[in-house]
């Protein structure tokens, strides 16, 4: 396996980074976009795992091991968050029936 | 020292007593009036008038941030002091008609803002200064808002963010000025100090000029004034004409003229033309007012606008006029109020074109009221006219043309007042005046007082103009000395 | 006892009256009252006689007595002092003793009126200010007096004060003076500026020194003299006087013709050394005092009011008098001062006593034929009006002939016209009397039964002044009479003077011609309302063109109306509806709206819509990178 | 050759992650997202991150994808309930998205780190010296995420459950 | 450390005790497990003691905690018949509030980013929960939804930040970061650039400044009234250490670099809180709306950075947390009395309340920054701080936006003594009283006699 990656080695540090913001901006772009509040979660996901990709792109740059230490606590986080807020979903929908995020506008001005 | 310090936390200490005095809160206010009077006397009394810093109290009290509790009396200041606490037993005196609801509320805001007058008079520290300014606001704020007539919420909000807008920009200005300090204080002669260019001084002024301007009121920024005025309750509007504007006056004289001299000489073209301004277009006004109180109001611009213009004349007949004037205007201002507070508990009304020939009924209240009116329109022989000869001598100093315009008062004065005096106390008696009582008890005191003042001061102004006039020498020198070495 | 020791007892004693009659206008009785308020007068006048006459045993003709300091500031400083001079003495003598009488009559003539005591303490404070007024060592105690005065004249226009009309009247001339004091004012401040001091021993003695013609002087002499104009009912403030009859008749006498109004010819006499150096303004004054004095006897002649005649008689006096000065007669006017205070306060008084006794009627159509009914007051009127139309001997004979003497010298067409005023003054003097006295009575019958002679105290009061009227000439006797001309003697140490430059012929002449014009007016008058027995015609009645215009005062209130009060008032109305209300206070609210109005508007933003509200994000991330990458 | 691998799982994420956030229906997105995050595990043994490949295998696309699909049969949202924005909105929301990659692109362009990733060490990535690093330096975020479980924890079963009493 | 691990404990304890229902003894827990750790606070102080590399309790660290520690306990005080009546899980209300609080205890002292994400995520997962604690109520679930997806996506926005970050300086220690940035200050890689940018967004939007305040006023509306104190309060305190800490510690060497977008939010964010807070009809939204208001003047603090900063915002935040818990306080009050929080419900209460009325008056003041309150201090300070660097144009602007200040905060004054209204009586509860009083008493102390917390940092 380590000569198999060795081999694939070479790929600028800028192309992770480009791929890291066009995957974020897709997220953004979902996040704006859709109106059903688990899309537009997931979306968010996609946002996070853009940045897992990017920090371990730059924790091989650095050989420093502190940058997927951080990934890891970025999924332990993208574990809690999913947990919450889907139950929050849950109880939301439970009260309107709906995960529309524009059925939620009582609350304005 | 320790006279100082008793002088201005006496009423403080004293508004905690009647906040909590429930129905006597009447008797102990005015006992802790006439006891702060009686001090500010005695104080007078071993001032010695030259152009030293007396009683001075200068105490550690944020040392981080080079404020200090700093504070002391010079002629200036003991005329002003003397006024607030001369003023403040009046005004509590007056209301002694009124059963007014919540009165220990109402007298312990009375005595709070003497104390926050008397901080803004006597401080020497800009930081305590501006805290002074903005104590002796909020009560009288509550005061008008809470007590006050007619459509009182929306007018005071507007005078109290009309004056504290003011008062923002001249704590830019002193920040400014803190910071310009190589020394770091607020202290009041190092202000005095400090070399500013005509640029930073030319700024500096605005945001002063504009903060007392609001507060004297100087046209154009006056509007605020005639609704207060009109809506406050008439204890409210003594203390705003009486004592509150002249913290703008003093403001001008202590801070403004010797800390920015070269904005003051750069710019004293405009104020004087503002304040000149002010007086014929608020004596104009005045002609046709339809409520006597606002009449007063207006009045009172026109008046203030001439002591203006006299201060900003930057001579000693100009600043001495304004000294007496300042406290002549306190107390006539304060009659007028009073007197039309009288008609006004007894008829309802204020209008003048509803009253008339109340002299035929109250002779005493004719008498009195006559002889206030004299001292507004300045007849010699009154306190009036010895402040207003000195500041349209000043004036003239300026400029004859500006002296012939300002002087246009004493003529426009005498239209409006008598005409005011003319509808409300003479001709016939109407259904409604018909019934109206003459002065007693408490009213005639304080009527009585203001009078005696009136005459007293008019014929015998000399320990007043000795008592200010080392002080006032010593700042026009200071301010002139500044030009000298700036030009 | 010395005339420093003496002098401040005058003024003083009758501000004591006026405080004890002030305080005690309720608890006195009436008796006390008068004996009080004439009694400090009298007191006043008694020592105001010894002043003079060891004033005039004394080698030294000016004393300036020191009270205290009163204002001072800087290098200003006012002292309260008195001055006594020979002008000052002559003119104590003048108001304590005119007062007096005066106040005698008032005794009677106000005995039925509620407000007797407070009458009294007018007055009192009136001698008081009036004599402060004269013994004022500065321009600034003179002042005080000045505006004292104009403010007892107030206080007693408006005596009656439940009738508005007479309130209007007393504001009006509260108001009018005020104008003038503005001037006074002004000219004192310029004074202080020239001379670096504003007391009289300070300002003359420099000024004697200087040449004529100098401009700032000019300009101090011109604003002097606005306030004398103020004071002494000039064009163009008279028309206040006229208006001022609605106070009492005494007060009419006192005030508004021997003494207050001639405030503004004293202080002209005061400052000659002043107007001597401003040719200029001697100019404009001495065609400001005729044209005053020609329309103020043009509208006399048609009014109808017995006091409003003689108000416009004492204007066009006074316009004499300011011709007088204009023309370098100080001494002149000040003579005629003196004899227009006997036969002016004759003059008034007499009037006082027939409207005493018609009860309060005024109007002259409705007089006539009183001669019989009030034998002293005719008499002594009679003598009063022969004293003003200017017929020898009588005191105004030699003081107006003073004048227009001087007048001829200096320009003829101001002499001409002042002849033609001497003719018109004669004429509707005496259309006065004839109206009054003669012919039958025109007023109800019922009125008629109870008109009787006016008592003592009223009488007495008048035989004096008629006999000063008709004998006080000769103070003043010129020497063409070979008289010693003892008034100018007096005066020389104060006021400037002239000598006459005319010979003695011209002066016989032109005295001949003022008097056949005056017996020309005499004889018209007789034959017009005598012999003729002509009435004026009711106020609606159709008049000629110049006599509407007489009637009417010129229409001038009307003018003052629609040029001043009226566009002052709207202005009024602008300022304060839409410059004030409007505009100024519309920029601050507009403030207030504006920024409630974004309020509401900003708020908007927070719509509740979670998908705006990111979009609003994101669009605010962009702009930040875009604005932190593009501009730092 | 190897660097095209990337080159080729790179184009794959970008078309999963467009086709998870425009697939009309949730399911599919859901789906979609697997499969990028498939991609993404791909990624990870690019760079030899074998224990982030394999956590990100587990807890993503087994348990976070999972509960995804849990909540969205539970809810019984697997029709095309959404009613899609206006398509006004989807294109401003696109523009948007288009702007800040290119402003994040742009503000990262001067970025000219185009050095090529070389692998130092080998075992970067490996448990070991993760657990070293995990259990050494990030003792104490690692002990108090707990915390954030925890809290996460109670907050799901709070919010979730049937609550009674209010009522 | 220990104050974290107090807290942790007590969280524990109070979710045990709720097992057991020992709904009586969750009060006394918690405000002894609090005051055990404001003990520590207290032990601590002086020391500049470094936890694993990751937590830095200096002063700094230990006057926020102490703040927010006390904060926290005001908020439980106001517990009292608040949550009984609503449901039974009030054990799990209090872990939750305590887990908040040791995020924010992590937040105020990290010296590592993983330690600020990980007390971030703590409080911010708390409190998507605590906002949303009442299941029933549409507008708690609003609020919840609301706050969860925008906080979610703002954190992907923190989290590409400290990734770019971590690019560029190849560590997450902020000393590192700093001697990166000392040692290279030519050569600093551009990525680093845009990393503090995003930083200063998600950070932003944590503590609501403009134009990432968008969840403020909805969430804080929505919320039950007693976490709307909490949030805009401690919350938001700690959120400004964290802010403070970041920028003025590590990434002050760039603060050139950062002051221009800085600039754009301050204006941004005093602009839109006090001119919207000027149309509310409602208190508790117009209280969102101020407390971005006042985001914007303690983001002053950083325009210009000087070492007092720190103690400068620490007085700030203490005199808004204080006078912001009096304000909540009484509007739980009102709102039980009432049912409303608008401004109308407000009316007439100085007649029947006068201590209320008072303590309200006082809150107000000090908002609003009125002389001898603790706000205008705070207030002063912060011009102060800019006006140090003639931004004389920033501080006009700043004042400007305290008049539309004052019109509002008097809006409720105004309510209260010069309406006439029902005249309610309160019923206020020991506990209110107590921390009304000690609020307004530190409310007035501080404004007079600031030396006492002026020093501390």
């Amino acid at each position: 396996m380590g000569n198999l990656t060795t081999q694939l080695q070479g790929v600028p540090l800028n192309h992770y980074i480009y791929l890291s913001a066009i995957i974020f901006t897709i997220g953004v772009i979902g996040v704006l976009t859709r109106r059903n509040a688990i899309v537009i979660f997931m979306s968010v996901e996609l946002m996070l795992n853009a940045v897992n990709l990017l920090l371990t792109a730059f924790s091989v740059h650095s050989n420093d091991p502190s940058g997927q230490v951080f990934v890891f606590f970025i999924m332990a986080l993208a574990a809690a968050e999913v947990a919450v807020g889907l139950s929050i979903i849950v109880m939301v929908y439970r009260n309107t029936k709906s995960i529309d995020i524009n059925v939620l506008n009582r609350l304005k001005w | 020292m320790e006279q100082l310090l008793l002088l201005i936390f006496l009423p403080l200490a004293g508004a905690v007593i009647t906040a909590f005095s429930g129905k006597s809160a009447k008797i102990i206010s005015t006992v802790i009036a006439v006891i702060s009077l009686g001090l500010a006397l005695f104080m007078a009394c071993s001032f010695i008038p030259d152009a030293s810093t007396q009683f001075e109290a200068n105490l550690p009290w944020i040392s981080d941030l080079g404020i200090r509790f700093h504070a002391g009396i010079d002629g200036i200041s003991m005329l002003v002091v003397l006024l607030t606490n001369i003023l403040i037993p009046i005004i509590i005196l007056s209301s002694y008609k009124h059963d007014y609801k919540n009165p220990s509320a109402f007298y312990a805001l009375i005595l709070f803002m003497q104390s926050g007058l008397l901080l803004v008079f006597t401080s020497m520290d800009a930081f305590l200064f501006y805290i002074g300014w903005e104590a002796a606001l909020i009560p009288v704020y509550f005061i008008c808002a809470f007590w006050g007539g007619k459509d009182r919420i929306r007018i005071n909000m507007k005078f109290f963010v009309y004056t504290i807008a003011g008062s923002l920009f001249m704590l830019l200005g002193i920040i400014y000025l803190y910071l310009q300090n190589p020394a770091h204080n607020f202290d009041i002669n190092a202000f005095y100090a400090l070399n500013l260019d005509s640029y930073q001084q030319g700024w500096l002024f605005w945001a002063f000029f504009i903060a007392f301007a609001i507060k004297m009121p100087i046209f154009p920024f006056h509007t605020w004034q005639p609704d207060t005025y009109t809506a406050a309750p008439t204890q409210g509007t003594m203390l705003l004409s009486g004592i509150m504007l002249k913290m703008g006056i003093y403001g001008v004289i202590r801070w403004l003229l010797p800390i920015v001299p070269q904005g003051v000489h750069d710019w004293a073209n405009v104020a004087i033309a503002l304040s000149i301004i002010g007086i014929v277009y608020a004596s104009v006004i005045a002609f046709t007012q339809k409520d006597a109180k606002r009449l007063v109001a207006y009045s009172s611009i026109a008046h203030v606008g001439l002591i203006s213009a006299g201060i900003f004349a930057l001579n000693q007949q100009g600043m001495q006029g304004a000294m007496v004037q300042m406290l002549s205007h306190g107390i006539n201002v304060v009659g007028l109020f009073f007197v039309l507070d009288i008609i006004y508990a007894r008829l309802k009304t204020n209008k003048i074109e509803d009253l008339g020939g109340i002299a035929k009924v109250a002779p005493q209240l004719a008498i009195v009221f006559l002889i206030i009116v004299l001292g507004t329109v300045a007849l010699p022989g009154t306190n009036g006219f010895i402040g207003e000869f000195l500041l349209l001598m000043g004036v003239y100093n300026y400029g004859i043309w500006a002296a012939a315009i300002a002087g246009l008062t004493i003529i426009f004065g005498a239209v409006y007042m008598l005409r005011m005096y003319q509808n409300v106390m003479l001709g016939k008696t109407n259904e409604l005046t018909i019934s109206f009582t003459d002065i007693n008890g408490t009213e005639k005191l304080v009527l009585y007082i203001i009078c005696a003042l009136i005459i007293v001061l008019g014929v015998y102004p000399k320990p007043l103009l000795h008592l200010t006039e080392a002080s006032v020498q010593h700042l026009l020198e200071q301010v002139n000395q500044k030009l000298n070495t700036v030009n | 006892m010395t005339i420093e020791q003496l002098i401040w007892l005058v003024p003083l004693l009758p501000f004591l009256g006026f405080v004890i009659n002030g305080l005690g206008r309720n608890s006195l009785s009436k008796g006390l009252v008068g004996v009080i308020g004439s009694g400090v007068i009298l007191a006043s006048f008694i020592i105001s006689l010894f002043i003079f006459f060891s004033l005039n045993g004394d080698a030294q003709k000016s004393h300036e007595v020191f009270l205290f300091d009163w204002i001072s500031a800087g290098k200003l400083h006012i002292p309260l002092s008195f001055l006594v001079d020979p002008l000052s003495s002559i003119m104590l003598l003048i108001i304590t003793g005119i007062g007096f009488l005066i106040h005698l009559y008032s005794t009677s003539y106000m005995h039925d009126d509620a407000g007797f005591g407070k009458f009294f303490s007018y007055l009192n404070l009136f001698v008081f200010f009036m004599l402060l007024l004269v013994l004022g060592s500065n321009y600034i105690v003179m002042f005080i007096g000045w505006e004292g005065v104009g403010l007892c004249s107030y206080l007693l226009i408006g005596f009656w004060y439940t009738n508005s009309a007479y309130a209007s009247a007393a504001k009006k001339a509260f108001v009018m003076n005020r104008i003038g004091d503005l001037g006074f004012l002004l000219g004192v401040f310029l004074m202080f500026n020239f001379f670096g001091s504003v007391e009289f021993a300070k300002i003359f003695p420099q000024a004697a020194n200087m040449l004529p013609g100098n401009n700032t002087i000019v300009l101090i002499t011109i604003l002097l003299f606005i306030g004398a104009c103020g004071k002494s009912a000039q064009l163009p403030l008279f028309t206040w006087l006229p208006d001022a009859m609605a106070g009492p008749t005494p007060v009419s006498a006192l005030i508004h013709a021997a003494t207050m109004v001639t405030a503004g010819i004293y202080m002209i006499a005061r400052s000659s050394v002043l107007f001597d150096l401003a040719p200029f303004t001697q100019n404009i004054i001495a065609i400001i005092g005729t044209a005053t004095a020609l329309i103020a006897a043009i509208i006399a002649l048609t009014q109808t009011d017995i006091k409003k005649v003689l108000a416009y008689s004492t204007v066009s006096q006074l316009g004499y008098m300011f011709l007088g000065l204009g023309v370098g007669a100080y001494t002149g006017s000040f003579f005629h001062v003196l004899t227009h205070a006997f036969f002016k306060a004759l003059l008034f008084l007499g009037a006082g006593s027939v409207i005493h006794a018609m009860h309060h009627e005024q109007d002259m159509r409705h007089m006539g034929g009183l001669r019989k009914k009030l034998p002293v007051t005719f008499l002594t009127m009679m003598i009063g009006t022969i004293a003003i139309a200017g017929l020898p001997p009588f005191s105004g004979f030699f003081s107006k002939d003073e004048i227009l003497a001087n007048a001829y010298e200096h320009n003829k067409v101001l002499w001409a016209i002042g002849l033609f005023t001497a003719f018109l003054t004669a004429f509707y003097m005496f259309r006065m009397m004839f109206l009054t006295f003669s012919g039958k009575y025109r007023g109800t019958h019922h009125a008629e039964s109870h008109i009787h002679e006016s008592p003592k105290a009223m009488t007495i009061p008048l035989i004096i002044l008629a006999v000063l009227a008709a004998i006080g000439g000769a103070i003043n006797i010129p020497h063409v009479f070979g008289g010693n001309a003892w008034l100018e003697h007096w005066l020389s140490p104060v006021v400037a003077q002239h000598e006459l430059g005319l010979d003695h012929a011209t002066e016989y002449a032109l005295m001949g011609v003022s008097v056949l014009a005056a017996l020309a007016a005499t004889i018209y008058a007789y034959s017009k309302y005598v012999k003729g027995a002509h009435v004026p015609v009711a106020d609606e009645a159709p008049r000629s063109a110049l006599a509407k215009l007489s009637y009417h005062k010129f229409y001038l209130d009307e003018v003052y109306d629609f040029l001043i009060t009226k566009p002052l008032d709207a202005l009024s109305k602008f300022f304060y509806r839409i410059l004030d209300s409007k505009f100024i206070d519309g920029i601050v609210n507009g403030l207030g709206w504006g920024t409630n109005e974004a309020s509401k508007g900003i708020r908007l933003l927070q719509s509740g819509n979670v998908g705006f509200y990111i979009f609003m994000m994101v669009f605010g991330i962009i702009a930040l990178l875009l604005y932190t990458f593009l501009y730092i | 050759m190897g660097t095209q691998v990337f080159y080729f799982v790179a184009t794959l994420s970008i078309i999963f992650s467009l086709m998870v956030i425009f697939a009309k229906n949730p399911i599919h997105s859901v789906l979609y997202l697997i499969l990028t995050f498939f991609t993404f595990t791909v990624h990870y043994v690019l760079l030899n991150a074998q224990f982030l490949a394999v956590v990100n295998f587990i807890v993503y696309m087994g348990a976070i994808m999972v509960l995804f699909l849990f909540v969205l049969m539970l809810l019984n949202l697997n029709k095309e309930t959404e009613p899609s924005k206006s398509p006004l909105i989807k294109i401003v929301g696109v523009i948007a998205g288009c702007c800040l990659v290119v402003t994040l692109i742009g503000s990262l362009k001067a970025a000219t780190i185009s050095s090529p990733l070389i692998l130092k060490n080998p075992g970067l990535g490996l448990v070991e010296n993760l657990g070293k690093e995990l259990f050494g330096p990030f003792l104490l975020p690692f002990e108090l995420s707990s915390l954030l479980l925890l809290a996460a924890m109670v907050g799901a079963v709070l919010l979730s459950k049937k609550d009674e009493v209010e009522a | 450390m220990n104050i974290i691990i107090t807290i942790s404990i007590t969280a524990f304890l109070v979710l045990y005790a709720g097992l057991f229902k020992a709904n009586k003894a969750l009060l006394p827990l918690t405000v002894v497990g609090l005051l055990t750790a404001l003990g520590f606070t207290f032990c601590a102080w002086g020391g500049n003691a470094v936890h694993y590399g990751m937590m830095q309790t200096d002063n700094f660290a230990l006057a926020f905690s102490g703040i927010c520690i006390v904060g926290t306990l005001f908020i439980f005080l106001l517990t009292q018949n608040y949550f009984h009546s609503k449901s039974d899980n009030i054990a799990e209300y209090y872990a939750l509030i305590l887990f908040a609080l040791a995020g924010m205890i992590m937040m105020v002292s990290y010296k590592n980013m993983a330690m600020l994400f990980v007390g971030l995520e703590i409080m911010s997962v708390s409190l998507y929960i605590l906002a949303g604690i009442r299941k029933k109520d549409f507008a708690s679930n609003e609020a919840s939804l609301k706050y969860f997806l925008m906080g979610a996506f703002s954190t992907g926005f923190l989290l590409f930040g400290i990734t770019l970050i971590y690019g560029a300086t190849g560590s997450f220690d902020l000393d590192k970061i700093e001697a990166y940035l000392i040692a290279n200050p030519q050569t600093i890689s551009p990525i680093f650039y845009p990393g503090v940018i995003l930083m200063m967004i998600g950070l932003s939007f944590k503590v609501g400044a403009a134009p990432f305040h968008f969840w403020t006023p909805d969430v804080y509306e929505g919320s039950p009234s007693l976490i709307t104190a909490f949030m805009s309060t401690v919350v938001k305190t700690a959120g400004f250490a964290a802010f403070l800490r970041l920028f003025a510690g590590a990434l002050s060497p760039l603060h050139e670099f950062w002051m221009a977008p800085l600039l754009v939010i301050v204006c941004l964010t005093l602009f839109i809180g006090n001119v919207t807070a000027l149309f509310q009809k409602n208190f508790k939204r117009m209280l969102a709306y101020s407390s971005i208001s006042h985001a914007g003047y303690l983001l002053f603090s950083l325009i210009t950075l000087t070492p007092q900063s720190g103690s400068n915002v620490l007085v700030y935040a203490a005199a808004y947390t204080f006078a912001s818990i009096i304000a909540f306080a009484v509007l739980i009050l009102v709102k039980q009395k009432t049912g409303s929080d608008s401004f109308e419900s407000f009316n007439g209460l100085g007649k029947r309340n006068p201590l209320v009325a008072l303590c309200l008056t006082v809150a107000m003041l000090s908002l609003a920054g009125i002389p001898l309150t603790a706000g205008f201090i705070g207030k002063y300070l912060m011009f102060l701080n800019v006006m140090k660097e003639y931004q004389i144009l920033l501080v006009a602007f700043a004042i400007l936006n305290a008049l539309v200040g004052f019109y509002y905060y008097f809006k409720v004054i105004v309510a209260m003594y010069f309406k006439d209204g029902a005249e309610t009586e309160l019923s206020t509860p020991v506990q209110y009283k107590v921390v009304l009083l000690i609020s307004v008493v530190i409310t007035i102390v501080i404004g007079i006699y600031p030396a006492i917390i002026l020093n501390l940092i």
